[in-house]
């Protein structure tokens, strides 16, 4: 069964240097608390894994917690490019950062397979691209029955996925709604995972489209409101769309960021 | 619906109602953001009410009120027939080949409509310029019926080889796609500011179709990275009405989208 | 766009001799009624695809429908064995019945795959057992990653599959909710669907668990009140567990079975 | 508890409780229909009130108010935390080995803990008695943490070798399970109407460990197809409560399920 705990104690408790860790999102429900509280804990080395890495992880990339990022696309919704992550791909500032890529389908089949226990996912993808000769993790698989060729990529196992949602009863039975992108694969797929929820509540009132997390099946659950923004959480709040902007602005210059990351620092994060 | 006349609109409202245009007739459409969303969103309120907008978030069937920002934006499910998962999205609707049209943007594209959102410069290891990368574009491009692209024309953009593939056109020429195994036809039009084009039929070579009201062969063609072929039914691409342009606006007002 | 159309047309219309034919639904909306009708449409020669082959599948397999069976559970649950079934595998009565035999993850994940456009799907299955020396849609599947052998199961796109749903609105999208089994599968699998719904409704109002089919991902639906009956329609009727007991002793026997067969091709399906 | 004798409870009564007492401590279970499913029930209704029932028609932790009458019925659903799809039941849930424990019947086992619910006879295409066949139970066996399996005994059910091999127990024996990559740890307990057969560890094979009260040794070894060997630590298994005999009998009288 899952323990509720305070974001600090679920981060330092569950993610350590080094780890493969996933933060998952879709859009909708980014853990940006999370993220920034894993800034805080000063963690380094960590292979980020994410589909969208957006402002979140160019936030953990330009404070130098990751080594390495596993992804498929790594910009600004609707603003444009994420400044951090491309000084550190074409600069190595703060530090070096290596990049695995994969197509959106890719990343999505990678974590289904982790989900599963299987070692590798079967699908059409990559054929006649650039991405197969720069990804290792991109082979191809011949099927025993029609002999067509096919892709295969290796299975998503982080060692801890991070997500947010929307409720969590006081048992850490977790409940989502809206756009319910990867994180459920995410935190299946998963040696260990921390959910960060708008609230805690006595009974999780069914919702249409909900997806339910069982207790059973979740390491670690904080209640961290507002723990999704600047994005939005269906039913809570709507997206800062003029956070994002402004984010270009902060991010687009070494020390703008700097001071930001001094700032966020000193700064702890409400719980 | 009334007459307009260049003066009336942008080139850029222009190239919307011209990819708008392109899906008529068509029941479902796999969206990508930025240009290609407002010009599906457009036909959705005006000739194609009933077209189905597909977005990678797991959207299915979304009816929109505003323009949405981003591929997740909460507009989308709040108004979509049914939200499932992003694995699901892909694999149980994108790959079949269930959705009729691709609607991709590109950073560059080359003369076999090949297109590039992953880096600028022939190292990917140290590129010129890091770009987004792919998101759901390559199984888009391979899996839909069909691709329209739309794209702003610049000689940074229009190359006669983009620097990295990320999702395929027609690779180096007839055949390709068929080599690479991509069950889609691929794309049919590549919708730009100044005109529509495209691929040669025996070629597979972009060629210019139609030009946008107002605009010249040579205004068309010197934005364009190589030796852009016309083609001898060169036509007039018809201009929007007003009633286009004011449902345009509306999308894209700043107003109306918040 | 799906077209409404009476049960009778549906089958007529989406139904022919020796197509490969999936009536699914998981304990829960069985098509009943869409069986009947496909043995009063006298078809023949059909490869039935089912998961379950329970009670509706003895009747279509007594009435002399089918030439083979591609399974993987089959008998009358809480109650016994099909005797329908035994006697045409046994004895061939009223013809022969050849088997393809599978268990339930391998037949899900070939739906799965039918349904992904794959021609295979890969799953921890079948080793050790006796099945995949007697059932040549299933072999071993190496991992390109890491060497493990795994188990390989062809896709599964049945010609048409009919399922039973609570409901559609009059463009013929349809909602189901409760026990959703293979459902979705199956029908995004086939060349064809029918889905026989309790109720055509102006609006669906959304439920709690609910799945829903897009109007253009079906071909036809058709409004059959107690369509599932004996199974159950969570919302609408409960499983008529008599029924069930009662067919027992109506397969047991070939003689009561044909008085059955004949009662049956005597009344027409309300519709 | 008031203490009950042989006299006051049936020996399936017995078989449900022993059954049903494997459970504590147990997280989560995969169940399946019949004598598991009473058990599993049982457990949840006495010492495991948090016992996770999952179910193959993809409940997961359904609490039912009443027997469910098969594993999709509608009670299982309404009652469930979540309800997902079939496919999502074996390939997210059950493959990983998150269930702690597989509950299952069987139509004949083998001193290996072999499961058949196939076929009778040797000839796959020419059956004695064609049996319901796999449904779920490869996997269960295969994939989750122990398998405990219910079944009466009877020479018809407990063989030398089973007719086909529908589920692995230990196969031939030590190593087998390892070298058919089966993650879970295979049978850890077979559960009849006499007594408790638990697999030798050196060998592997099935032996009585734990009697029912009132059964002697001499009954529990004349139904079964092989010479059963007696564990030097031989038990009684504990009777029956008053109290489960009560929860028990309110389940599976036909009242109470309807």
């Amino acid at each position: 069964m899952a323990d509720i705990v305070s974001l600090a104690d679920g981060v330092r408790e569950l993610v350590h240097d080094g780890d493969v860790v996933a933060l998952e999102g879709f859009t909708h429900l980014i853990p940006f608390a999370a993220g920034r509280e894993i800034i805080r804990a000063g963690l380094r080395d960590l292979t980020l894994v994410r589909m969208t890495p957006d402002v979140i992880y160019d936030q953990l990339i330009g404070a130098g917690c990751a080594r390495k990022l596993v992804f498929s696309w790594g910009g600004n919704p609707g603003v444009g490019s994420l400044h951090r992550f491309r000084d550190a791909v074409q600069n190595s500032w703060p530090v070096p950062l290596e990049i695995e890529e994969h197509s959106h389908a890719g990343m999505a089949n990678r974590y289904v397979a982790g989900a599963s226990g299987l070692p590798f996912a079967v699908l059409r993808g990559y054929t006649g691209t650039d991405l197969a000769a720069q990804t290792p993790t991109i082979k191809p698989i011949t099927c025993p029955f029609t002999g067509e060729t096919l892709t295969a990529v290796p299975a998503l196992n982080p060692d801890v996925s991070v997500i947010h949602a929307q409720r969590a009863d006081r048992n850490g039975t977790v409940q989502l709604w809206g756009i319910a992108g990867v994180q459920k694969e995410a935190v299946l797929a998963a040696k260990r995972s921390l959910v960060t929820v708008e609230e805690i509540v006595e009974d999780l009132e069914p919702v249409p489209g909900q997806v339910i997390l069982p207790s059973w099946a979740v390491t670690a659950v904080a209640e961290v409101p507002g723990g999704a923004r600047p994005s939005y959480a269906q039913g809570y709040y709507e997206r800062d769309n003029d956070a994002y902007q402004a984010w270009d602005a902060i991010g687009r210059d070494r020390e703008t960021f700097s001071r930001w990351l001094t700032e966020l620092l000193g700064v702890e994060e409400p719980a | 619906m009334t007459p307009t006349g260049s003066a009336d609109w942008t080139a850029d409202e222009m190239m919307s109602v011209a990819a708008s245009h392109a899906l008529a007739g068509v029941t479902s459409c796999f969206v990508g953001i930025g240009l290609p969303s407002t010009a599906a969103n457009l036909a959705r309120r005006t000739h194609s009410p009933d077209l189905v907008l597909v977005y990678e978030s797991g959207t299915l069937g979304s009816r929109p009120t505003r323009l949405p920002l981003s591929i997740g934006d909460g507009i989308l499910a709040e108004t979509a027939e049914a939200v499932v998962s992003v694995p699901e999205i892909f694999n149980y609707w994108l790959q079949p080949g269930r959705i009729d049209v691709g609607f991709l943007g590109a950073a560059q594209i080359d003369r076999f409509a090949n297109i590039n959102t992953t880096v600028i410069g022939h190292d990917y290891a140290e590129p010129k310029v890091r770009l987004p990368g792919a998101g759901g574009a390559p199984e888009i491009a391979a899996s839909c019926g069909e691709v329209i692209v739309v794209v702003r024309q610049s000689a940074r953009s229009f190359v006669e080889r983009v620097d990295f593939v990320t999702s395929v056109g027609y690779g180096r020429g007839p055949g390709d796609r068929e080599r690479f195994g991509l069950r889609g036809r691929g794309p049919s039009r590549v919708i730009t500011d100044k005109g529509i084009l495209e691929p040669d039929p025996a070629t597979c070579e972009l060629t210019l179709t139609s030009l946008h009201p107002g605009v010249t062969v040579a205004e068309a063609r010197e934005s364009i990275g190589w030796d852009l072929r016309v083609s001898p039914d060169l036509t007039t691409t018809p201009p929007p009405t007003a009633d286009e342009l004011t449902v345009l606006r509306g999308l894209t007002d700043p107003e109306g989208s918040r």
